[in-house]
Formats: structure tokens, C-alpha cells, sequence
């Protein structure tokens, strides 16, 4: 059976879901429900100690879904490692969706800190799940150093834009030993389809889902998306031409020949 | 005393445990995640801990993200 | 519930299937089955009376099947309106593809004689389906005269590229008041989800499906494919940014702020 | 006498119909529709139908298509 | 020398330039100057007669440009053959841009009217340069009935944004026997060097002249783009590769090898 | 009057070449005339001590042409200083263009060591000019630490596919405070146009110019792409629209109005 | 006399030649081409026409475009 | 004396020096850049310099490159 294998660990969905940003719980525990995925992201803030509102945490079900905290709003590799051994001591499982962004702009992730704060986590023994621009020199530096995948960026966090690194994210997947999940600027199933037909093991989804106004509703239009793609890349897709191919017989009886 | 929470300053005039903060806060310990000065403070130490003038508190929780 | 209407009749599936090419009848029945459409096209030939083949009716259930004739082959409006007739008198319903491609290398539509084998047919009692440019006018004016839908050509005829003409596609989507299918070109599940996405009211589908290893597999693909795509459509996708957007707040504990 | 059957020419010693040129191809009439002399020829017409020399005879079929 | 011969006559410049638009008339003349242009299009309109501005050809030194007028304006074949009989009437060369646009949102042309306007005016004997869509095969059918060129577009008319009709432009270059000029959508140099790199005869651009600050700059930045384009096209342009090509020898002596 | 500044010296043409791989000297010499280029890169090797060719600097005016080694073959920062240093002592200004390409298929740079070797040249008084992924954090930091320039790749060394980093060299330009200088892919003219439309300061050629039947006239070609792109930078390029912009006026006699 | 000159209505007392319409409106002859009851007017013509009631005539120029 | 120069081996009779060898390579010294057991070694130390056994020498000269 055709499964994704993260650190030994198998899943049968290839759609991560991302958990911020949704117009409500219910909406988010909807679109987790319908994109039938089975891992999560989530991130780390403080309480509001005046008016501390309820923990997301009452709200997923952690025996259905693996919940992956983030590092998102680490500026450098010590806020990452620092936020990463939070979510551990939290109780977490020692995996960490490693995001370092020092740009607020465009929230494009730093190669040079997260490759300084993967070896750290990697070493603390993290299963660490780097975003990481789509750099296909970056990525084999960060297999070889022993992260658990790559995370490519495919378009900044939350543009929707699609696969616009598509050259680059072809090589990562050639190269790679370890999985490869397309995360951040996916904003259709289309683009998540496009992702899967290239090779790639899995996407993460977030702001897709909760930025409409039925989150349900594309949850599984992204789940037929990253099932469509998976399968077609399984089925092998066919070339792409530029001399037509009729795909009806020439008849000849039309003319006198 | 004063203690620095979560970036705020308090005032308390009675010494405290973390335990006893959170339960003065409505915090449910299961949901956080502690910071004592910097270092982590594991949930077994919670009532053990008693805070001092000056110390530095960060309480986390998980909320949503991508 | 979302249904295609064409001509009054109301169709489930979104996805339509050509027959063409298919490594074997068994492959082909198996690529209908997976697909989930409900109409597929065939194409007229002479009868090689030397040895007779069986027909390809004998593998269609027309009960489930609506059977969709195309002209294939006619080079000009007088050959297209000829070949629609022997499709009536074969018993099928009068709906017709029309196709018009006198440039073999290509198989592009030709505008002028399809619009004019269009009016023929219109008047004959035809419920006429065209294949054509990319061309929002010529729909407009197809429109008009009274098809029962336009079918714009994503790309040539089996090359698999995908939506290249995606500027137009919007733009007859946007003026259009009889169902868009587009047809021709759409390779992967990605490319009949990105037509569905804009707003196309089905794809045409069939080099993708006989070109492969797995023509079952790949239907079922396609068949995600375009469902996610009218689901995401319908749902309501977000707006393409330049700028990011955080999906994980941007947490300030990190910093002594 | 000689017929233009699909755009080959066949030599026939007897009269025969329509229905009788689709016996002898080993053709079933349900598969096929008939133009002769470029004009379409309803199935009921088949066997009423006596081919003379010189028709010219198309036998269409359907066949896998896009 | 390598020139553009459009009806017999020959250009030395490859760049046309329309007339509409510009902030002033001197602006119109300055980019005229530098584009280095010979044929710049004009349109008709009526005089206002409670206050005639003075004529546009007060402007143009019509023994250095051809003045090509162009049937803006006209929403179908009657409508362009009157414009284009009165501009002969006004005392032009028998050349006529031929514009037929019905829909005043996207002006895009008719391929029918266009195509039934093309005959008409080729039989009384004007030398016809037809606006028309990247349909290859509506290329090929208007050369037969004799007109002087083709000018598909590259985008609709004003929208500056590009050659996005590439895959149908490169098949019609291909099929054509007459000079193929782009027409409209050309908001930039890079745009008008892509065209002729494919191998078009010709561009012709207005908006963006019209549409800056700087309209003489404008001019000249895009007629060193067009000479750059055909320039590249001449010399042989390298085919687009997947691998990496090093431009500098790898060198041996840094591994002890 | 426009020019550009690295390092506080002045030039006039923004169109770098590289001397590789041309098919005789004299082909190069005539490449690098007709560019205009003022500045040229040049790699280290190995001298075969059997056979010793002449060196390439016998063809270069140095009093014209700013020598710019580059340290192509290295695989890490170590190599990369260890050349840089050779070049040095050879007699060069102390201007280097960075290289670390550890992988020789797609010969991509490595973030992390190029990162590291710039901090190290830059403390040895180098001019650092590093070719480096498109990544704009990469770009901030490298910046940071001095480097003169940044260059960017448009797409992997020699594949003339363009600027396909498109989006990603957008942002970096956005956020730079030194000269962007796109580097590798650009295979036309109308590349390097687009490249300078964008706001780059300047841009390096090396394949498409010794990859031509003709390099004289690519290398002219290229000239005016680099200077239509950056004085239609400077005029003000038009906005990309959706909807058309009649560049005639839509006159009204025509109709009974 | 009523004519319709460019779309709109004209109230003239006396006969006039088209010429003379265009000496009136200030326009030179040699910038415009005109059409009477869409009829293209050569300009030779121009002093020969006598304009007559209901005549629609349409002054037409040369204007920018693309 | 065994010197590893440029990766191979070549065997001398008697003491060179750098400039010698150069000479007899016919390399003229203006331009290579010269390593000699990885040290970088500037021209005006060519007559200087002996090579001894076992010594490795780069000679780098510049090439085309992009």
C-alpha cells in the first residue's frame, strides 16, 4: 500500500494540515476532518494570563492526529532551538516543524540558521521537518545532516501563488533520500496536485483552508487534490508534446481517396 | 514581591509557588508550558518551585499556526 | 445538489472522456468506469471490410453512458456536416462534437468553418458541441447562434500541456451563459483542476487517459482532479498575494519585549 | 458489375441488395450506417435496396475517438 | 540588409508604433522619433465641429512614416470596410490596419468579421494588415485570401502584459508566408525582444509609448529591444536546457586527483 | 548620468560577460567588443605543463576590461578562499566572484558555504561579488557582511531558460542596498531585459553568448536588451491590466447615435 | 433647411454648398473626408454639392490610434 | 629528486629552482601563479626558491570562465 514514511513512522494521508488563521475551532476541526490528514501543525504563544482563552489542544483529538508543533516566529537558530524544546517539554513527541524567518515581510525561511539550529536539534534528537527555501543544495545539506524531511517552499507563506518554484522543487525531489513536502503558497488543489505529479511525498496546507468561506468544503477539495496527483504520478503521466496527437483515427473516407 | 510575567510586572505580597500562580491565574497546568528565568521548569516541580523577587516567568501554550 | 445541465439534461460527472487510443477495449472500459463520466465521445470510420473488427458499441453501455459523436476528420464545415448526419442515422442521439481541424500537424480548430458548420447543424435539430479556439468572440458568437456549449482548447490535441491558454479560458468563462468544457490539451489531474477552478463547467479528457501505463488508475485521478477543483471553485479560493501572511502568530515572547 | 466499396473497386457476377452485400462482408446491419452514392440509406431500406454498377457504397462505423 | 517587406515595399525598422494616447502631441512626436519606427497607425473619427482641434497630420511628416490607418472602432465587416473606404477617400496609401472589435471590455477581434471583412477589402484592391487572434489556422486562411501580413495579439490591447498567446504566436511564425507582426498587449522591451526571438517580422506597440512618464525614453527602450530580439534570432539562440552547462572549465588541481 | 557603482567604482555598461567556452579567441574578443561590457570574468586552471597554451590574458585589455576571477570548481568555502587567494596573487585586483558548487550536474551554489567563505574574503580586504541562489534572506545577510554585490541566479549556469527565480529576485532587489546583478540561465535578450525591467542593476552573460553561430552579434544583441530593459526601468514601465485599454478612441459615427 | 451633420440637427436659412458648410465650421477641406447620405464626397465635389434638407452628412478626421 | 607537479610526478637529476623549472617548461612566469606544497609563492622568490624532493607544485595560469 502506497504510504508516506516519516522517520520510521508511516501515514496514510500526504496532506498536512496546518491549524492557524480559521474563523473559528469548529471550522478548523472541520477542515482537519474533511483533508482526512493525519498530521498537524501547531505553533507556541503566550498565555494571556488577564483573559486566558481555552487551549487549542481541547479541540484535535491527538490519538487521530499527530500534532507538530512549529517554530514559527524564531528570528534566528537559539529562538528556534529555544521553542523547539518548549514543545517538547509540553509533552509533545520530539517532532518539530523547524521554521525560521527573520523577515515579518515575506516570512522567507534563513538557510544559514536553519541549518545552524537543524544540526542543534538534530543532535538534542529531534525528528526536525525544516521549512527551508527551494534550494536544492540547502536540502542534500540538511539530508545529510540527518533531518527527518525537506520542506520547500513553494511560494511565500499564505500568497496562494502556487508551485512557482517548480525548477527548483524538480531537483530537490530527484535528489532526495528523504521526503519532500511541498509547504507554504499553496493556495488550490491544483497547485497541491501539480506538487504531487512532480514527485513530491506530501504538502502542507494552512492558510488555503481557513482563508474561505467554507474551509470544510476545500479541505477535501485539497484532499482529492494531493490523491489525484499522488495517483497520477503512480500511474505515470505522459510526456508533454508540441506536435498535436490526434486522439481520433484520421478517417479517410471524407475525401476520394 | 515582583515578578516579571509573560513581560508584565506583578506585584504579590505573599511568596508563591508556580502551582499556586496558575491556580491564581484560572490556568489549568496540563496546557502549559513553563519558563523559569530562562530554563524550562518541568511539571513535577511546579509546587516545589517557590517564586522569588525578580524572577522572570514565561507561561506557553499552543495555539493555532501553519 | 451541483449538476452539469447541457441542452436540459443533467449530468453528475463533470468529466467527460474520449475513447481513442486505448492499449485495449478492457483498458478503456476500465478508464470510462474509473472516470465517473457519463458521456463519452466516439469517433466514424469506414468498416475495413476485408476483416471486420467489432464494434466499439459492444464494449459501451449506452445505458450509462450518453454517446457523444465527433467529427473527427473533417477538414472544412461540408465534412463536419456529413459526418454529424451518419451519426444521427447510426441511431445516436443528435448531440454532436463538432471538430473542424484541416491542419493535420496541429489538429487546431479552424474558426470560420466551424462556426458555419455550427449554423447548419443548429438549424438541422443538432445539439451541437464545439470544439474551438480559445477565442472569447467566436464563443460569444457560437453562443449566439445557439450550441449548446463551447469547448476551448486547452492546448493542441494530445500534447498534454495543460491550460496554456488560461488568459482566454477566463475571460469566455467570465461572458459565457452555456456551459465551458474545455477540451484538448489537459495532461495531468492538475491541469482539469486548475480549468475547474477558474470557473470551467467540465473537462474533456482523453490522450491523458490512454497514454499511460495505468488507464484506470489515471482516470480515477482526473476524476479527483476535476472534483477538486469544482469544490474549490465553489467553496471559494483565496485571492493570489504578494506579501506574506503569517499562519502561526507572530509570538513575541521571544524577545525581551 | 463493379461497385466503390470505402474507395476500393469490387467485381459482383449477380445483382445484390444492400443487406446482401453486408451477409457476404460478414457485416451485422445494427454495427453500421450506409451512404450510397453519398446518400444515406435508412436500415429499413436495406433489403428493398438493389445495388447497380457504378454505386459507390461507404460502410461507417463508430470507433474509439476524442 | 535585413529588411521587412510588407506588399512589396520595404522597411528598414521592425518596431510600429500607434498613435493614441500620449499626454500631448509633442510626446507623440517624440516617440515616433526615437522608436526609430517607418509605419505608424492612425484612426478616424468624426471632426467635433463646434471646436475642431486641428488634424494629427499636422503632426506626422508623411514622407517619413507610412501612415497606416486602422478601423478602431468597427464591430463588424460592414463597419471596417466603410472606415477603410473612407480613409483611402482621405487621401492614404490603400493600407488599412483592420480592427473588428465587438466587445468594447476586452477588444478582442472577431475572427468572422474580420475574415469577411479581410476578402472584401483585398478584392478592391487594399493592401490588408489584419488584427487578429493567435489562431494559427485563421492565419493560414487569411494568407490565402491575400492579406499583406498578419498581426495576432499578444495580450488584449492596452493590458501591457506580454506575449502570453506564445505557444499559438511560435505555430503560426511557423505556417506563415507572410510577415507576422504582434500586435497589442506589449507592455515592455523585454516583450517586444521575446516576440522577435521567436522569429516575428514585426511588433507594433502604443500603449506603453502612451502609458509613462517618459514616452521618447519609452520609444527608444523598445526599439533597441526589437533590434536586440531579431538580432538574437539571426545569430542563433542556444536551446533551453534542463542540466547545467559550466561556462568555466571544472577545474582539478583543489581535490588531490 | 546613469551608471553603476560596485564598490565604489563606476562603469558604464551594466552587461558583465564571461569568457568561457567560446569556440576561438578571437570569437571572444569579438563578444566582449560588441557587448560593451566593462567588466569580465575569468576562472583558474591547472597550466598543462606538456603542452602549455598561451594564457588567455594575452586577448584581454586589461586597461579596458576590469579581470574579474571567479572561483568556479570549488566545493566548499575552503576551495573557494584558497582560489580567491591564487587570484589574488596572480596580479588582480582583489575583485572575486564567489562560486561554491558542490554539485556538478545542476552546478548550483551552496548557501551555507558560499555564506562562509564571503565572510572570510571579505575580512581579507576581498571584493566580494557571490553567485548565490535567489534567496532573499541569503541576499540580506550576505549584504550584512559586506559583500559588494549580490548575483543571483535567473536559472542553473548554461540552461538559457531565463529568469525563472522571477518572483524571488523581485523581493531581493526590493530589499537590497547593493547592486543585484542577475547571474546564470539568462539565454536571450529579452531575458536580460526583463532582468533590468525589474530593477536589476545589471546582469551576467556567458553561455548564450558563446553558444551562438555568431557571438559579435549575440553579444550586441544582449547590449541593447540590457540597455531597452534598464531605460525602460527608468522611464516607468505601464501596470499589467486586466481589462483592455483602446488605444484608439472608440468612435461613434458608426452607429445611428 | 435641416441637415444632420455628425449626429446632430443643423438649422440653416439659405441653400449652401458643402464647401461652404465647411467655411462656416471653420474646417480646411483638406483634413477631412466626408460622407453625404453615406455616400463618400470626393473633394472635387465639394463646391459642386448643394446641401438639401434631410441630407446627413458626416465630417470625418484623422485622430490618434492604435 | 621526485616533485609532484600539477597531480603527476616527474623525476630531476639535479637542484632546480622554480625559475628553472619554469624555463625548462617554457612557461613564462608572468603568467602562472605558483603553490608550492600549498603555500602560495610570490615571483620575486622563482630564483630563490630550490625545489627540494618530494616538494608539490601547482602552476595555475587564468582560463575562460563565467
Amino acid at each position: 500500500m502506497d504510504q508516506l514514511i516519516i522517520a520510521g513512522r508511516a501515514f496514510n494521508s500526504r496532506l498536512l494540515v496546518g491549524t492557524g488563521k480559521f474563523a473559528s475551532n469548529q471550522d478548523m476541526v472541520d477542515a482537519m476532518e474533511h483533508s482526512g490528514s493525519e498530521i498537524v501543525t501547531v505553533a507556541l504563544r503566550r498565555v494571556d494570563i488577564d483573559n486566558p482563552e481555552d487551549s487549542i489542544l481541547a479541540h484535535i483529538d491527538t490519538d487521530r492526529y499527530l500534532l507538530l508543533p512549529n517554530t514559527s516566529g524564531a528570528r534566528d537558530a537559539e529562538e528556534a532551538v529555544r521553542l523547539a524544546r518548549l514543545a517538547r517539554a509540553a509533552g509533545c513527541l520530539p517532532w518539530i516543524k523547524l521554521e525560521v524567518t527573520p523577515d515579518p515581510y515575506y516570512l522567507l525561511p534563513d538557510p544559514i540558521e536553519t541549518f545552524k539550529a537543524a544540526e542543534i536539534l538534530v543532535k538534542e534528537g529531534f525528528v526536525v521537518l525544516p521549512y527551508m527555501p527551494a534550494d536544492p543544495v540547502l536540502a542534500k545539506r540538511l539530508e545529510e545532516i540527518g533531518t527527518a524531511t525537506v520542506m520547500p517552499l513553494g511560494a511565500p507563506i499564505g500568497t496562494n501563488r502556487g508551485v512557482k518554484t517548480r525548477d527548483h522543487i524538480a531537483i530537490i525531489i530527484e535528489q532526495a533520500n528523504i521526503p519532500v513536502i511541498v509547504d507554504a503558497g499553496l493556495g488550490a488543489p491544483s497547485h497541491a496536485a501539480e506538487a504531487m505529479e512532480m514527485g513530491a511525498d506530501a504538502v502542507l496546507v494552512n492558510t488555503a483552508l481557513a482563508d474561505t468561506a467554507n474551509s470544510a468544503a476545500m479541505a477535501q477539495a485539497f484532499r482529492k487534490g494531493v490523491e489525484a496527483g499522488r495517483e497520477a504520478y503512480l500511474a505515470g503521466l505522459g510526456t508533454k508534446r508540441i506536435k498535436a496527437e490526434a486522439s481520433s483515427p484520421l478517417t479517410g473516407f471524407l475525401r476520394n481517396e | 514581591m515582583e515578578l516579571t510575567i509573560n513581560g508584565s510586572n506583578k506585584e504579590y505580597q505573599d511568596k508563591i509557588t508556580v502551582q499556586q500562580l496558575l491556580q491564581l491565574s484560572n490556568i489549568s497546568p496540563g496546557r502549559v508550558v513553563i519558563e523559569l528565568n530562562r530554563n524550562i521548569l518541568s511539571p513535577d516541580m511546579h509546587d516545589k518551585t517557590e517564586l522569588r523577587h525578580g524572577d522572570t516567568i514565561e507561561l506557553i501554550q499552543f495555539v493555532g499556526g501553519g
